[in-house]
């Protein structure tokens, strides 16, 4: 697949949904070890809900206008930091890809960009923070790369997905600032961030996805 | 997981219609029940909202009524409303004079309710916020801006609820509760754990001879575990931290909240509450008012809380108005 | 064991030292803080008295204030409180009136009663008894003099303390307590069990998805053990057995009571509610006065009751009467 | 020893505190299978308290005050059924040896008579209703007919333990009627009854102290 556009679009949510379906389990005890154990519950709802939502409305509808309701239906389906935050994100990306009808790679990193930036601006978090932002902010930068070299989308977004992996290894050195980890402090040290290993899973089944 | 309850999708919603049937006075609008309001909005009144996960009865809903709040975004679980029902619930309480929003220090909250004042932004309505955070165990002197919220927002509900009916503008009224969240102090200490419905079973775990001072009402790590200690050991221990934040001198006031976290009797919470009282009697410091029950919980986790409020001339009258909601009546004698 | 205690030896007398430190208006006479009552009775009305052991707040003394009961003698956890002790709060609530014993149906406490009214009569007060009898599960239909009060026993003392406010005689008291008495069941079930604090362990044991449908608040057994159902077949269930002896038709109306038992969550217990109302609603008769929360408790056993009393022209603007005592406030609408 | 005096009294409370404290977990035990668990609880805690009021007043008090102030003070102490009863029991077996300075077998006969009726009238039981009653009956017949026979009261009263025994047993066949125990109904057969159970501490106590 060389873009994604409406059609594809909703098979991705599908993916998204099944992989958030699936990690449901290893996310809740993530989100235990120093947080409150509901981010595989709110993520595998919320994308539950994006996809039974873009699936209804359909291709017709559009590319950007499919990213606006999944992320106006994320939002009010699992208001959790992680879900509120995926949902801005999808919102930022719907408005950076006004008048676009598919995703190449130039769109993708546009996409990944206004994804991190609204994230970064909901949450008040900074790089480093051990957050989401610190594997999507690579994510964009690879794919702005791979863009400027011109490569296709399937091997730009295989770099990207690669990077965010490199990313959340880096999380681990990392001590949380926000939400329910920060109490935890000097303990969050050595565990990969649960909202940058999410952030992983978004990208990787994209990457996937595309991939075929 | 030992609970009543149906399909644990449906625990908050089949929740929310048994206090809507056992409740008139309070409803919902938008067609959704997490949405909650006072059925009577009362003409010109500043408008009070809060807001947060479900899990903490009488929290956070059981405040709307009488003299206290006028609307509630009800979350999931230990989790946020979203920003949209916060928002609904704006529109329905707003009565041209503001809104106040009051709610915890969390990070899932801050965000929607956040988004939510934007909106309502939009729609021409003021909002202001204060946010609870009481739990001295949650960060250090300094920091407090980092610190959770807990049992003692009761009390700035209570002022706020109270100015507000005294037909005070949201400036004032935001004052006010401002004054008496910077002036409650909390402190809190888990037996035991607690099980979220659709979790299923106990998120975490404290041995069982052992106790954690400071634990969240979500299960946040304390600042302590250790052995159970007799309750007089473990009060003096609180409160050694409340005192040195709030200090009690001889002739000041106090209010005082002990609260169970669930599954604690309260026949233990008035045996903590005998030896908090010794300690301000000890200081020459009155206790004015106390409440003693369970008015912040985590479902069914044994524990309790401990939050002070110290007064002054002008919170002292907020304190005494009496309420009437449908989790809590205070008759003024 | 997880309490916070001191000596357990102490349990009760230093939760009754916390309970008059922070409501001045009970207080207790013959120097034993085991014998409660109101701190200002009424002149010349009828005194009502009631007493039981300890470990079911806030049974028994909870209910002791403005327009409900007068005094209370305290006994140790699950214990009868003494004929001695019953007797000086006999004669400390007499106002010439005449005293009411309003209490549950078991053998230690009817012992103990029955001499105090001996001792009582020595000293020319006239006293009367009711004996509360709502539990269902514990005897057979046209064995009900066999049943254990539980917690139906607060609308008799509703009823029969709204009475007493109105000046009526202590036979017209006692005839009103006895007809709330006679109309009212309940039916429990129950999740957990609980722990004496002077035993230190649990007394029984539930398996880890059972329950016990009529079991006692002092561990009693009661009909059935089986798996735990979802609540609205549990309520079924409850409800299908208060319905044989209380029918509910078309335009009849009741007052309901949902009580925890202590350890399960308020969340819960309107799950129950919710389902509760719906069958009353689909027999076509009304829930006019409902209230939720713990109001007999056993310790922190998980489980909760069902009360239901069936009103007519005398008892339902008895049951209406405002109420303020330290642990339940109701204002009249 | 030939009767029980007022110094001698004070030590048979003693034997019967200590007793109680032994048996205290058993007792517990027992009341636990059909009961609340109190009884090892309550029957400690009262002899206890009789003991220390007795050893107070002293034997110049004479016998039948110190038996008036045993069962005041179990009244007060240990409010619960058993408790209730063995007070009443205790005052009025002082009742029925008024102007009596000793206990030979006569007067244990008519102690223990009216001992157990005095329980017969508070409790309103009957015999074979699974009670203490079931105990202390056949021990104040035993004792009648052992006075009645010019027994001394070492062999009166071991005579009369013996039964208690047999008596204890056969509550075993009963179903309980009264108490917490009612509601286990016919499980409750093939069990010795917890306050039976005390009516044999108490009378073999007591025979055991005698013998010296
Ligand atoms: N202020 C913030 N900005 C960006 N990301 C945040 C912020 N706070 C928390 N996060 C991310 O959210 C993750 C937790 O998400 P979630 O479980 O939904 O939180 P909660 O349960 O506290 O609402 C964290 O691992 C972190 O990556
Ligand atoms: N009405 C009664 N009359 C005589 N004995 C009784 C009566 N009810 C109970 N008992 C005796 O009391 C014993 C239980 O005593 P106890 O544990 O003190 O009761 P509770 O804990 O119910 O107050 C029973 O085993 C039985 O022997
Ligand atoms: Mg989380
Ligand atoms: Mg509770
Ligand atoms: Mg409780
Ligand atoms: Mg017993």
């Amino acid at each position: 697949m060389d873009a994604i556009r409406a059609d594809e679009l909703i098979g991705l949510f599908q993916s998204w949904r099944d992989m958030f379906a699936a990690e449901r389990d290893f996310l809740i005890a993530l989100d235990g070890k120093v947080g409150d154990s509901d981010l595989g519950i709110t993520m595998s709802k919320s994308f539950a809900a994006a996809y039974d939502t873009v699936a209804a409305e359909g291709a017709a509808a559009g590319l950007t206008k499919l990213l606006r309701s999944a992320g106006a239906i994320m939002a009010k389906t699992a208001p959790s930091t992680m879900g509120t935050l995926t949902a801005t994100g999808f919102l930022r990306g719907a408005k950076a890809l006004e008048g676009k009808d598919a995703i190449g790679t130039a769109e993708a990193a546009a996409f990944w960009r206004a994804y991190a930036t609204g994230i970064a601006e909901r949450g008040k978090a900074k790089l480093g923070d051990k957050t989401i932002l610190d594997v999507l902010d690579p994510v964009a930068g690879v794919l702005e790369a791979q863009a400027a070299s011109g490569a296709a989308l399937a091997p730009a977004l295989k770099a990207a997905a690669d990077e965010a992996e490199a990313a959340l290894e880096r999380t681990k050195a990392m001590k949380a600032q926000h939400g329910k980890a920060a109490v935890f402090q000097e303990q969050t040290v050595g565990l990969q961030d649960a909202g940058a290993t999410v952030g992983v899973f978004l990208v990787k089944a994209m990457s996937g996805y595309v991939a075929g | 997981m030992k609970k009543f309850l149906n399909d644990p999708a449906n625990f908050v919603d089949e929740m929310l219609e048994g206090i809507y049937r056992a409740h008139p006075q309070v409803t919902y609008v938008n067609d959704d029940k997490r949405c909650l309001v006072v059925a009577k909005p009362k003409a010109g009144k500043v408008g009070i909202a809060t807001g947060g996960g479900s899990g903490h009865l009488p929290l956070f809903l059981g405040y709307v009524g009488d003299n206290m709040l006028d609307g509630c975004a009800v979350g999931g679980v230990f989790q946020s409303p979203s920003a949209d029902q916060m928002h609904e619930v704006t529109k329905y309480i707003d009565q041209g004079a503001g809104v106040l929003y009051i709610y915890g220090n969390y990070t899932g909250d801050i965000i929607n309710f956040d988004m939510a004042a934007e909106l309502a932004d939009i729609d021409g309505i003021t909002v202001k916020q204060v946010v609870g955070n009481d739990d001295i165990a949650s960060s250090v002197v300094g920091e407090e801006h980092k610190r959770r919220g807990v049992a003692g927002i009761f009390f700035v509900y209570k002022a706020a609820g109270a100015a507000a009916a005294n037909g005070l503008s949201l400036d004032e009224v935001t004052r006010l509760a401002d004054k008496a969240r910077a002036n409650v102090r909390t402190i809190g200490v888990a037996l035991s754990s607690c099980v979220v419905p659709e979790i299923g079973h106990a998120t975490f775990s404290v041995g069982e001879d052992e106790m954690e001072i400071g634990m969240g009402i979500h299960g946040e790590p304390g600042i302590s575990r250790k052995k159970l200690a007799p309750a007089d050991a473990v009060v003096d221990e609180m409160m050694e931290r409340v005192f040195a934040e709030l200090p009690a001198g001889a002739g000041d006031e106090f209010a005082v909240l002990v609260n169970g976290l669930g599954g604690t009797p309260k026949e233990e919470l008035y045996i903590l509450f005998r030896r908090v009282s010794q300690l301000f009697e000890a200081k020459g410091s009155k206790v004015k008012y106390v409440w003693i029950g369970e008015f912040a919980t985590a479902m069914e986790m044994a524990g309790a809380s401990i939050s002070v409020l110290k007064l002054d001339a002008e919170l002292d009258p907020l304190i005494a108005v009496s309420v009437n909601t449908p989790f809590f009546a205070h008759y003024k004698a």
